[in-house]
Formats: structure tokens, C-alpha cells, sequence
């Protein structure tokens, strides 16, 4: 009976596991998962903080998708090392656990900065906010009257800031970048969200960054290389993410900055696949590797690489960076590359509270940001996606709102009647 | 009260036949003990007989029976025919007391000839026939009062208003000798009060009797008055009687095929014949003659010069038995009326609907 | 002139409460009636351009329109009501011909209406379709005087050509151009399952409903629109129309902006262009010259197709429609003074010809005196609006009846007399694309076979009850027919008696 | 499994069909009050093609993937396949976060107006034939089996 062992119980695990008993029906399926929650959607966490979801509905696969799958699932067990030769991994127990095809798909873990005086093991008060249990113990920590500083102004920063909002006495964001969320908008949109934000009475310190923290077990301030100091009750470390490539590496694993697999999920040792934010993936657009950490993206490798390791030849496709997520009811959605885009190609309309910019280069749509103007979105993804020439579509697509009637009645055609879906 | 004729009366009947295949004569005593079995299928209103082959020292004479109301119109009626015909005899109908017949007409009959100059002149070039049946029809139309019921060669039918046996008894039929009887009971919604409108009715050597009534009455009747006839009684007999004259005498259609025509298949049946040819002709003939289609239950029995016919409507909605015992044939509506005068014939059968039963003399073929 | 004098003829009546301002009708009112006022959320609607089409009624999703004839009221008097006044004010405002749609309205003696049917009791047995075959089928085409035999009853005549109806009714001519193409081909389509044809009409016959070229009756009119040997030779019968019921004596005039690509096509004539059809045709100015072009037509379909010739119901109809038969017509056509049109001028259609039923009567009384009328089949048009109808025309001598009013009811006409606008907003009469639309033939084609098998059905029964169980017997059968509040004339013309006789 | 299948030919574009979709997806199911008190997003829209020489439209819904990207890209397992291949998203579990909509190649996902939900369409699978395809006046949309569909493309 065929053995697969997943590392790694989030979006790629779990989605590798539904695909290989799918194709398998008799083999055994073990995933292995350092954190003591079932699987759950890591971007609800902020939800579970402010309240916004009752703590059931945030497990991703509820009991009964685990009993009916028949997967074994080993919470709480961390894995110490693989042994690609024996092909066996031993976990903290000193268990060893044999297999015949091994996933990798141990997310990333959240980037500690080297600040003076930061210890983060020891100091109580410091967090960072990417497991449920972060969001948890934070939970637990913060009071009427706490006082946070939050490092970093991307998704993770800004998504703390809202978990938190109402619960404390004041949020300050800081973040070396001149703008909110940098490594996906341009100025002109974070200043918007930024904005709105700001209406919360959550206020960023820009372009500087936390160089020391004051107090010695419990963080009382921080000193910023723009020479302010802030009193500081709640530190959290939202500075970025990389991906967990420790275990794979000792196991002689090729990595980079993520693990390097072929199109096929596979590693660079026989029977190891590997998939989600912990691998580096060519992006669609620049066709260099990159490193992503898009829930869609590690479903997707989960799913393919489940495919291939039941000997089903699929590849996976690029990947495109993309996000929709809310900030206090501001809804904001982007695809591809938009971030520093050279002028000239881009439209922008905005009307009201709405914003539109898409980003145009040599008659193909590379990225678009859209901001409480969210309807029908996907299909500028797969223009993006399917490198469509936007002088073959019916119209102009910054002459109107979208809608699927861009595309020409033989393309609607084929997609309405022969589309069957996609990874 | 309306006399038969201006009005149409719808009526229920017993009719019954038989046949002697050569020509081997019987009184009329068998037939009238068959038709009076079924008494109470009529209710006194109207009964007759037709016999083939009672004028044999006439046989090349046309044998006119004519009721007359008074003096009169007989008198003027005898003119109109001593201008058309030469009158070898004329005589009235012997007839004997019976106490059910009443109101009894003057019934003459002349054995006749037509006048071949008058023939010839009077509408160019007509045939005996043609012409007998036109001064037939004329008498009866205009000569209000004479009613000519039977002008057929060596044939002569015998009618009246009263139950059947008793006509049969007032005519006195016991004495006349046939190859072929038929005999009709009648059972009018009300009464016809006028001797005319009994049954059989004949023109020429047809004669029909008939249970039953057409539907379609008012198509047939339309249809054959375009060629010539004139329905003076407005009975479904007469209007049978003169459709089987058009078809076979004047078109010259075989026997089987005026069969097909008046009890016509139906378009599935047609569709499921095999042979192209049967389809196209049978197409043929519910197409030209589709209004000779008889609609509505019946069951008749003709009588003519070669032999005689009986015949259901198209779904056999009235009763129809036919028998055989050595050279004779027997029709009637009742399996008892045959069997009362033949006790176990060889074979008994119910013709389907739409089939006939022809039986022709010795010697005459289709 | 600046003053119109016209007031609006309905009334739009819009229940606010149930009005979710979805602006179905004011997408779907060609007539543009309906607007939509974004500034107050709220649709409202012009009276003066509703034609009661009923539209906006039907699709409308709460049912929160109501129509309704206008309130405001002349002070009519007997001899001028509303509708005479307003006649006038639209001729001296216009100064043209006053054009209109459909059927003669006027409130002249519907016969049909008083004559009743028999049926069978205890003398004889109706006849259950149910349990036992019913015959509907008719042959229609010329007939020989009589067949004849050889000696062994092989059969020598020879048939002229007869279309075989499964069911005594067929589809009017209605040309291709005053109805849309959807229309023709739902007419088509139902003419193919039903076993029974429909009428192309004098616009010609579009290339792609060759295919139903055996249930289809091709039109030879005076325009001769359309008309070449293949389009004679596709149909399985050719019909030549020298007159229609609702316009006796004038010929057809359909608008220029109604004659697109595909209608140009099919008539061959240019696109823009008013196909007018003469009213006399050109080359029949008397009886004999119909004989020549009922032969030439012959001609070139080899003698293999019957050919019809329609009339409209006039007054000396009867010695026509000898005349025709005598002229070699298979088929006579009669179209009573009720039949429908798509426009038509308003006093012609409204005082121009006689009542179908008794144009009817008339011509198969002459036709029998004349020992002619096995020789032809007898069709009759001009608003047959239910089965009924059809028995008492059966009844009174037709073989079978044109039905062209309730075919285009049945497709979703609402009768609302605007067909010459063109703007039909049931896709029927119009070519504008976006209306044509509206009458999406795989559905609407089986309205009609809904229809015309339903009429079948009743026939069947009626004729079951008569005690009849083949439609040939009841044709010309009068003694099935009793009228009531009919005088004596009208008993007499008809050829039947009166109720109680 | 049928499917919904658009007819531009047929199509109207009168916008009965999300009238109709909205009062089946409604809590009081009544058309008027659907419309005037509840806030229901249809999902199905109907679109206006602009290139082709007439004014014509068509009608757009979840074409019901085999290998959906919304599944994939949900973040709390709200979007799911039920057993006979109906994608269907359980408002219960969904945020609103809109990935769904994101990655829909259709655009056939609509945020409702509430803003925690997302409506799409779910071929009313309990009431066997679909409301839009029952109450099209034109039959321009139609529930087809995938042979049925191809014969007609």
C-alpha cells in the first residue's frame, strides 16, 4: 500500500491530500502539522481577532473531510529532520515515519529583523501575527489601554491593525517603505488606503523603521531611525515573510530563496515534491522565480503536486500575484504587476470612492488595481493570465466596465460552452 | 301532417334475404316467416319484400307498380305513361282482405315498353335505362299523388304501411315464385301515413333495403342529385339506392369497387397496403367519391338483376348475419331470422365491417 | 399643424405598489411609451403612443400594468360616436388614406356565431373517437368526373396531382416581408409536424425554407414577387391571388423601409424599394387570360402540382368560382371580408366584400347546380377563429379552411391593429431585427401545433357526435346545420334550416 | 450534469431572468417584496454585445467548472462542489473577502450588497428547473446536458 506523507496541514497540504485520495482510493495519507489547530484559513485570523467570525467557521476542511478522506492527521508534531536516503522522516518525538512519496508544504514563517535589543523568544510582549495561535495569544495579551506598535505596513501590518482596532488604546503603523502595502501598490493607491485607514485613528510613521526597543522581559518602547521614540506595550513584527526551507535544506533539498521545483512540484530528489509558500515559482508575467505567498497559488501546487505524485503528468502554471482583501469596508483588489508601473500606460478612473487603474503595456493587460470597484475582476485576471491581445477583444477595456461581452461571440462561445476550469 | 318526403324520418329496421344461386324458385312464404320473427324490430309502420324473377312471361317488360291516391291523378298519370310507353298489360295488384292494412291506395302495375322515338328525341340519344329511370323519377316529382314504388325487369317489390307478415299476407306473395327475396321491417320515429315511403325502394332492378341511417345523408344526397337524381322521399335508402345506380350504371364501376366506395377503408388501412397500386387506386377513389362515402351505422341488402349484396358501414355499428346451405344464401339482421327457416346451415358467419357479401347467379360474372 | 386633436385612444395604468422599477417595459415597448425618470427612480408612461399591444402587460414580472381604453369620452351621439370623430381628426391631420390592420371590425351579422350544430341521439350512435378511428385527412386538387376499370378491375384513370391534408386546416398566405422571418419559419416548422401547409404569400419564399417546400403553398400574385421556376417548382402547390377579403379589388403596398436585405432578396426586388402589388394583375383582365396563366403554370411544374385561385367573397363570387373551376383551377380560394391584413385602407376593408359564410354557401349551392363541384376542392379564408368554425365551413361545403388571424394570434399577437407601423412588438409583423427577435421560432412553432392539433381534437369530436367518422362526409352536409336569428333570405343563401325544424 | 447555456440570437436582453433569480434566491420569495425590501444580487447578469450590427445580448452565470479556481482561491472553504458537481458557496463560512471574484474567469461572482456574502449561481438545485430558464419569455437560455449543449453550439 502506497505511503504519502505531507508536511504542512494548510492550503498546498490539504488540497495535495484531497487530490491524492481522489486518485488513490487504497493508499495511506499522513500530514503532519507543527500547530495544535486543524486546518484553517490563515487570512481569518485577523477576522477571529476582531470577533468578525465565530471560531468554528475558521477551520478550512471541517472533522468529517478528514474521516471521510480517511487522512491521518499528526497535530502538534514537528519535524526534526528528512532522510531522502531511507526515506523516512523523524519528528521531534524521535518517531521515525517511513514514506513512498513526500510532500513538502511548510508555508513560510514570519521574517524577524535584527533591532537592538529585540529578543523575541524571551520578550512577552512581542508578536508576530501569521498562525492562529499568534492571533490567539495576542488576543489574549492586548488591553483597553495597550499600546501597539505594529512593524510593517503590507497585508499582514495592516490586516493586524484592523484585528485590532476598538480593543486597544492606539495603533502605530511604521514601515521603512514611503507607502502602505509597497510591494504591491503604487503611491497614488496605498495614499487611498492609507487614508481610509487613518480614519480609524491608526497612524504610520513612514520611511523609518524601529532601530532599538527599550524594557527588559516586557518591551516598553521603540526608538526609530527617524529619532522618535514610542511608548510601546504590544510589539508586533509584520516586517515580511520567507519562506520555511530549513528542513528541506538539511535534507540536501536544492533551495534558493524558496525550494526549487520543475513544473511538476518536484524537487531536486526523486519522490520529494514540494509546493506552496515555502517553493520559489516562475511568475507568469516576468518568467523569473519568485517567491509567493498567495493562498490560490499554494491550493493550486497543492493539487498539482498531489496529481503528479499519483503519477498524474499535470503542470503547474505560472504564478500571478494577486490580492483581494478589505480594509474597514474598503475593498481592494489587484493582479499582476502594478507596483512602480511606468506612467503612460496606465488608465486610472475614479469616481466617487471608487478607483480603477489598469496597467497596459504593448497591447497586453499586465495588472490592474481596483478599489471598492470589485465586480467582475476575474476576467481581467484572465486577461492578464491568457496574455490576450487587447486590440482582438470587442471594445476598448478602458473605455467601459468590464464585462464578459469584451470578448469577441466566437471566444464567448468557446469559453461558455468548452471552458472546463483551470489550476 | 308532413308527408314522407318533406320531411326525413330517422327509423330503426329489420331486413333479411335470400338467395338461390341457380335460380331455383320458392314462394314468398320462407321470407315472410323469416322478417316476421323480428317483430319487434319494427312497430307496424312499414314493411315490404322485393322478388327477382315473379314476371317470367314479362321478363323483357318493364313491371311499373304505382300507388295512386284517387281516380284522378291515375288517370293523369296513365296518360303521361301511354306518351313514353308502349303498355303491354295493365292490371292493378291483386291483393287479399287483411285486417291490420288500412287506408289501402289504388295499386295498379303495367308491364311497359319504352316508345324508341321518344327516346331518341327527347334528350338525343338515351337508353332504355336512362330513360325509364328520368320518367320514374318525373312521375314521382311532379304527379303529386302517384308514386311509382317499383319499375324493374321481371322484379316487383310489395310495400305498404303495417307490420311486414302483414303485407306479405295482403300481397298475397305466397302465390308469386322467386329466385331472390328480400324483405324489410320498418320502425319510424313517427308515422309516414303514406305507402311511398315502405321499404324496399327500388329504381329500376336495384332494390335496397336498409337499417340504419347516414350521417352523411346530406352529402350523398348533394352529390347524386348533381347528376340527375332527385331524393323525393329524402329516405337514407333512396339516396343508397341511387348512389349504387350512379356508380355502377352510370359509371360503370365493377360491383367491388362501388363496394369500396360506399364503405370506404380507412386512410390507415390504405397506408398499410403493401402493393403501390392498390394504395394509389384506393386513394383514387376515397379522393373522386369521397362524397358517395356512406357515414353512419347500417347494414343493407341490394337486390338486382345478377344477384345480390349485403353490406355493413365502415365500423359495423348495425347487426348483420349471413348463412349458406347448398346453393342458397340467407342475410339477415338476426342469426335467428336465418335459422328459423334453415335449420343448421354449413357455415354461419358476421360479415366485418366494410366487407360485403356478393352472391351473383349461376353464369353472371363480376 | 400644430394642434393635434387626437387624445390618446388607451390609458397606462402603473400600480406603484407593485412596481419594482425593472425596467422590463421599457425595454420591450417598441412604441416607446414607457420611460424610465432616473432622477426619481420611477417609470412612467405616454398614453398617446400605446397601442394596447399588451407587451409590457405580459412580461411585466409583479403584473402591475394595467391597459385601459382612454376614460375621456366624446359626447357621442348614436350617429356620431367616437371613433367616427376621431377618423376625421386623423384625415384632416394627416390628410392620407386611412390605413389599418387586421380583419374587418365592423359589427356586421357574425354568422358562424348562429349557426348551431347536431348530433346524433338513440337513432343512431355517436360515433367515440376515443375508441374508434376518426378521419380528418382531405385531398385537395381537381378530380376527375369518374374512374374507370378494366375488365379486371385494374384502374385506369389517371389522378391529377392532390395535396394530402392531415387536418382540414392550413396557414393563410401572410408575404414574406409584412411578417418577420421567425414568423414564416414557425408557420413552416407547424405546417411540417402538423402534415398540413402553410401559405408563402405574395412576398416570395426565402431560400432557407426551401426545405419545407412540401407543406408549403407558394403564392403567384400580381407583383409577382419572388416568382421563378424553382420557386414554383420548390412549393407543392401554387396559389395565384387575385383578390384578398380585407382589400377586395386594391392591390398590396408594403413600405419601402420594411424591405431589408433578406426580404430584397426573396421578392428580387432592390432594398428600400415600396413593393407595390398592382391591383388587377397585368395580364388577367378576364377570365380566359386565367385560364393561360393557370396552364403556363402547369406548364412549368410539369402538371405535377395542383394550382389554387383566391378570391375575396364579392358579391357575384358564386358565377367567379364556376368560371375558375371551368378555367382549370384544382382549388378555389374564398376570403371573406372579415379575413385579416397586415394594412389595408380603412373604408375599403370596412365596406368591401361580403361574409365569408355566405360567399360559401353561394358557391358550393352554384358549383352542384352545375354538376362541377366533385370536379375542384373548395377552400375558404377569412377569420376562422376556432373549430367550430371550421365544422360549420366543412359543413356548408368547403373541404378545408385558411386560417390566418388565429395563426398569427396564437404566435403572440395581441391584436392591437398596428401592423403597419411595422414595430410589432411580438416580432410578428416587423422586420426591425431586435423585434424579429421576439418570436424565437423553436418555441412559437409549437404553439401553432398546440393549436391545430387541439382544433383536430374538437373536430374529431364534433364529428363523433354527428355520427360521423370521415370529415368528407360532413363537407356540404347543410342537413347538419340549424340556424337561429336568421330570416328567411339568409336561411335560404345558406342552405339550411332553422332551429326546431 | 445540465448546465445553463445563453442564446444570443434569442436573448432579449428584458432582464427577466435576474428578476426571477433574485425573487427564487429571496427569503420572502415574493417578486415585489424581493425587489422593494430585501436586497438580493441576481446571479445572473445579462450583458449587451456591442460589436454586432443590431442591439443583441446574452445571459451570464457559474458555469459550474469541473476544476473550479474559486474553490481553489477561497480562503475559508466556503466555496465547495456538492456531490453532483454544483459549485455552491455556504454563506455561512464566507467572509467576503472576494478572492472568489478575483480568479472567476466569468465574472459570474457578484459581492451582495450586505458585503459579507457572495451570490453565484447554484442552478436552484432544489426546485429542479432553474427560475431564470422557467420564466425566460424567448427560450433563450436553456438547461442542457453537455451533448445537448454541443449539438447546439
Amino acid at each position: 500500500m502506497k505511503r504519502y506523507l505531507i508536511i504542512g496541514n494548510s492550503a498546498a497540504g490539504v488540497n495535495a491530500a484531497a487530490t491524492i485520495r481522489a486518485n488513490d482510493k487504497t493508499c495511506s495519507i499522513k500530514i503532519i502539522s507543527s500547530e495544535t489547530f486543524n486546518s484553517y484559513g490563515r487570512p481569518l485570523i485577523s477576522y477571529y481577532l476582531n470577533g468578525k467570525i465565530k471560531p468554528e467557521n475558521i477551520y478550512y476542511r471541517d472533522e468529517n473531510f478528514y474521516k471521510s478522506s480517511n487522512i491521518e492527521v499528526l497535530l502538534n508534531t514537528k519535524v526534526e529532520k528528512i532522510d531522502t536516503i531511507k526515506k523516512e522522516i523523524i519528528v521531534d518525538l524521535g518517531e521515525k515515519i517511513g514514506y513512498d512519496k513526500l510532500l513538502i508544504a511548510t508555508g513560510s514563517n514570519p521574517f524577524i529583523p535584527p533591532i537592538k535589543n529585540l529578543n523575541f523568544n524571551r520578550q512577552k510582549n512581542v508578536f508576530t501575527f501569521l498562525t492562529y495561535n499568534d492571533s490567539i495569544k495576542l488576543k489574549e495579551k492586548i488591553t483597553k489601554n495597550s499600546k501597539v506598535v505594529i512593524a510593517g505596513a503590507g497585508l499582514i501590518g495592516l490586516k493586524a491593525a484592523e484585528g485590532l482596532f476598538g480593543q486597544v488604546a492606539s495603533i502605530t503603523v511604521i514601515d521603512l517603505a514611503d507607502r502602505v502595502m509597497a510591494s504591491v501598490l503604487d503611491k497614488s493607491e496605498a495614499d487611498i488606503i492609507q487614508a481610509h485607514i487613518e480614519q480609524r485613528f491608526i497612524s504610520f510613521k513612514l520611511q523609518t523603521s524601529i532601530c532599538e526597543v527599550q524594557g527588559g522581559s516586557n518591551v516598553s518602547g521603540v526608538s526609530l531611525s527617524n529619532g522618535e521614540t514610542l511608548k510601546c506595550d504590544i510589539l508586533i513584527i509584520a516586517v515580511g515573510v520567507r519562506p520555511n526551507i530549513a528542513l528541506a535544506k538539511e535534507a540536501g533539498i536544492k533551495t534558493l530563496k524558496g525550494i526549487v521545483v520543475d513544473e511538476y512540484m518536484q524537487t531536486s530528489i526523486k519522490d520529494i515534491y514540494a509546493a506552496g509558500d515555502c517553493v520559489e515559482f516562475s511568475d507568469l508575467l516576468s518568467d523569473e522565480s519568485k517567491v509567493f505567498a498567495l493562498w490560490s497559488n499554494a491550493s493550486s501546487q497543492g493539487e498539482v503536486a498531489g496529481l503528479n505524485m499519483t503519477k498524474i503528468k499535470t503542470k503547474a502554471p505560472k504564478a500571478l500575484a494577486m490580492n483581494s482583501i478589505s480594509f474597514f469596508g474598503l475593498q481592494l483588489i489587484s493582479a499582476g504587476i502594478i507596483s512602480n508601473s511606468k506612467s503612460g500606460n496606465n488608465f486610472i478612473c475614479s469616481v466617487k470612492n471608487k478607483l480603477r487603474k489598469l496597467n497596459i503595456f504593448n497591447d497586453n493587460l499586465i495588472g490592474f488595481v481596483l478599489i471598492n470597484d470589485n465586480q467582475r475582476a476575474g476576467i481581467y485576471t484572465s486577461l492578464i493570465s491568457d496574455k490576450t491581445k487587447l486590440s482582438t477583444l470587442s471594445y476598448d477595456i478602458t473605455s467601459r466596465d468590464i464585462g464578459f461581452n469584451v470578448y469577441s461571440k466566437d471566444e464567448r462561445t468557446r469559453k461558455i460552452w468548452d471552458y472546463k476550469g483551470g489550476y | 301532417m308532413l308527408r314522407e318526403g318533406e320531411l326525413r324520418i330517422p327509423s330503426g329496421c329489420a331486413i333479411s334475404g335470400i338467395i338461390d344461386k341457380k335460380g331455383k324458385k320458392f314462394n314468398g312464404k320462407e321470407i315472410i316467416k323469416s322478417i316476421a320473427l323480428m317483430h319487434d324490430r319494427s312497430n307496424g309502420l312499414g314493411g315490404g319484400f322485393a322478388a327477382y324473377g315473379i314476371y317470367p312471361n314479362y321478363k323483357d317488360f318493364y313491371a311499373l307498380h304505382i300507388f295512386y291516391e284517387n281516380l284522378s291523378i291515375k288517370a293523369q298519370t296513365e296518360d303521361y305513361i301511354k306518351k313514353h310507353f308502349d303498355i303491354e298489360k295493365a292490371e292493378s295488384i291483386p291483393t287479399r282482405y287483411t285486417p291490420n292494412i288500412i287506408n289501402v291506395p289504388l295499386i295498379w302495375r303495367y308491364f311497359v315498353h319504352p316508345r324508341i322515338n321518344v327516346c331518341l328525341s327527347e334528350e338525343n340519344f338515351m337508353d332504355e335505362s336512362e330513360f325509364t329511370s328520368r320518367c320514374v323519377i318525373k312521375i314521382n316529382t311532379d304527379y303529386k299523388g302517384a308514386y311509382v314504388f317499383s319499375s324493374g325487369k321481371n322484379m316487383g317489390t310489395f310495400k305498404g304501411v303495417g307490420y311486414p307478415e302483414d303485407i306479405g299476407e295482403f300481397f298475397m306473395l305466397d302465390t308469386y315464385e322467386a329466385h331472390m327475396w328480400t324483405a324489410h321491417g320498418r320502425f319510424p320515429t313517427n308515422t309516414p301515413g303514406w305507402w311511398g315511403g315502405a321499404h324496399p325502394f327500388t329504381i329500376l332492378n336495384w332494390s335496397v333495403v336498409h337499417n340504419g341511417e347516414i350521417s352523411s345523408y346530406d352529402a350523398n344526397r348533394r352529390f347524386v342529385e348533381m347528376y340527375g337524381y332527385k331524393c323525393t322521399l329524402k329516405t337514407d335508402t333512396e339516396v343508397i339506392t341511387y348512389l349504387f345506380d350512379m356508380l355502377v350504371r352510370k359509371h360503370n364501376l365493377p360491383i367491388e369497387k362501388a363496394i369500396r366506395v360506399v364503405s370506404a377503408p380507412f386512410w390507415d388501412d390504405i397506408d398499410r397496403e403493401k402493393s403501390e397500386e392498390v394504395r394509389s387506386e384506393l386513394k383514387s377513389i376515397r379522393a373522386v367519391y369521397a362524397s358517395a362515402l356512406v357515414n353512419g351505422p347500417f347494414s343493407i341488402i341490394l337486390g338486382f338483376e345478377k344477384g345480390m349484396i349485403a353490406l355493413n358501414d365502415r365500423i359495423k355499428l348495425r347487426s348483420l348475419v349471413a348463412a349458406e346451405k347448398n346453393n342458397r344464401t340467407y342475410v339477415a339482421s338476426e342469426e335467428s331470422a336465418i335459422k328459423i327457416i334453415c335449420d343448421n346451415p354449413e357455415k354461419v358467419w358476421s360479415p366485418k365491417s366494410g366487407e360485403a357479401v356478393i352472391v351473383l347467379m349461376e353464369g353472371e360474372q363480376e | 399643424m400644430s394642434l393635434n386633436f387626437n387624445t390618446p385612444d388607451f390609458e397606462v395604468i402603473r400600480e406603484e405598489s407593485r412596481c419594482i422599477q425593472c425596467k422590463v417595459c421599457v425595454h420591450q415597448c417598441a412604441n416607446t411609451v414607457h420611460s424610465y425618470d432616473e432622477e426619481d427612480n420611477v417609470v412612467c408612461a405616454d398614453d398617446t403612443k400605446c397601442v394596447n399591444c399588451h407587451r409590457c402587460v405580459t412580461l411585466c414580472p409583479t403584473k402591475a400594468l394595467i391597459i385601459r381604453r382612454h376614460p375621456l369620452e366624446f359626447r357621442e351621439n348614436s350617429n356620431w360616436c367616437g371613433k367616427a370623430i376621431k377618423e376625421i381628426y386623423k384625415q384632416s391631420q394627416t390628410g392620407g388614406v386611412l390605413l389599418s390592420s387586421m380583419g374587418n371590425p365592423e359589427p356586421f351579422t357574425i354568422y358562424w356565431d348562429r349557426i348551431l350544430l347536431n348530433a346524433s341521439q338513440v337513432t343512431n350512435p355517436s360515433i367515440d373517437p376515443l375508441r374508434e378511428p376518426m378521419e380528418t385527412k382531405v385531398m385537395i386538387g381537381r378530380k376527375p368526373e369518374k374512374l374507370e376499370f378494366d375488365s379486371d378491375g385494374k384502374l385506369l384513370t389517371k389522378m391529377p396531382p392532390n395535396i394530402e391534408l392531415k387536418i382540414p386546416v392550413m396557414f393563410s398566405a401572410m408575404s414574406y416581408g409584412s411578417i418577420s422571418r421567425n414568423a414564416h419559419e414557425s408557420l413552416a416548422r407547424a405546417a411540417e409536424e402538423l402534415g398540413i401547409f402553410y401559405n408563402t404569400g405574395e412576398g416570395g419564399l426565402n431560400r432557407e425554407f426551401y426545405k419545407y417546400g412540401k407543406n408549403t403553398i407558394v403564392q403567384v400574385a400580381s407583383g409577382r414577387f419572388g416568382v421563378h421556376k424553382e420557386y414554383l417548382n420548390t412549393g407543392a402547390a401554387i396559389e395565384i391571388k387575385i383578390g384578398q377579403g380585407a382589400k377586395p379589388g386594391i392591390g398590396g403596398h408594403l413600405p419601402g423601409k420594411k424591405v431589408g436585405e433578406d426580404v430584397s432578396a426573396t421578392r428580387m426586388i432592390p432594398v428600400g424599394s415600396d413593393a407595390i402589388s398592382p391591383a388587377p394583375h397585368h395580364d388577367i383582365y378576364s377570365i380566359e387570360d386565367l385560364r393561360q396563366l393557370i396552364f403556363s403554370l402547369k406548364e412549368v411544374t410539369g402538371y405535377k402540382k395542383p394550382v389554387f385561385v383566391k378570391i375575396a367573397a364579392v358579391h357575384n363570387s358564386a358565377a367567379i368560382a364556376s368560371g375558375i373551376v371551368r378555367a382549370g383551377a384544382d382549388a378555389i380560394v374564398v376570403d371573406g371580408f372579415r379575413g385579416g391584413t397586415g394594412a389595408a385602407p380603412t373604408r375599403i376593408r370596412n365596406n368591401v366584400g361580403i361574409p365569408i359564410e355566405l360567399a360559401l354557401a353561394a358557391i358550393d349551392q352554384r358549383l352542384r347546380e352545375e354538376g362541377i363541384r366533385n370536379y375542384c376542392s373548395l377552400i375558404v379564408a377569412g377569420s376562422i377563429r376556432n373549430s367550430s368554425d371550421v365544422v360549420k365551413a366543412i359543413a356548408l361545403g368547403a373541404d378545408a379552411v385558411y386560417i390566418g388571424s388565429a395563426a398569427v394570434i396564437a404566435l403572440g399577437c395581441h391584436m392591437c391593429h398596428s401592423c403597419s407601423t411595422g414595430k410589432c412588438n411580438w416580432g410578428i409583423a416587423t422586420q426591425y431585427p431586435e423585434l424579429v427577435k421576439r418570436l424565437n421560432p423553436d418555441v412559437m412553432y409549437k404553439r401553432l401545433v398546440n393549436l391545430i392539433s387541439a382544433w383536430n381534437h374538437e373536430i374529431q369530436e364534433l364529428l363523433g357526435g354527428m355520427g360521423i367518422n370521415a370529415i368528407e362526409s360532413l363537407r356540404g352536409n347543410r342537413l347538419m346545420l340549424r340556424g337561429v336569428d336568421l330570416n328567411e333570405k339568409e336561411l335560404e343563401i345558406l342552405g339550411i334550416k332553422y332551429a326546431g325544424e | 450534469m445540465r448546465k445553463i447555456y445563453a442564446f444570443e440570437s434569442k436573448c432579449l436582453g428584458c432582464g427577466l431572468c435576474e428578476i426571477y433569480c433574485r425573487t427564487a434566491h429571496s427569503r420572502s420569495k415574493d417578486i415585489v417584496k424581493t425587489h422593494k425590501r430585501e436586497s438580493i444580487t441576481s446571479a445572473i447578469v445579462v450583458e449587451e454585445i456591442l460589436s454586432s450590427s443590431t442591439i443583441s445580448y446574452f445571459a451570464l452565470q457559474c458555469r459550474h467548472c469541473e476544476n473550479p479556481k474559486c474553490i481553489k482561491a477561497c480562503i475559508s472553504g466556503a466555496m465547495y462542489k456538492d456531490d453532483n458537481g454544483v459549485v455552491r458557496n455556504n454563506k455561512e463560512k464566507c467572509v467576503g473577502c472576494l478572492s472568489c471574484v478575483l480568479v472567476c474567469p466569468f465574472g459570474a461572482i457578484k459581492k451582495n450588497d450586505d458585503g459579507k456574502t457572495v451570490s453565484k449561481c447554484d442552478l436552484c438545485v432544489d426546485s429542479g428547473e432553474p427560475f431564470c430558464i422557467k420564466n425566460c419569455p424567448n427560450a433563450a437560455i436553456k438547461f442542457l446536458s453537455e451533448d445537448e449543449a454541443r449539438v447546439l453550439k
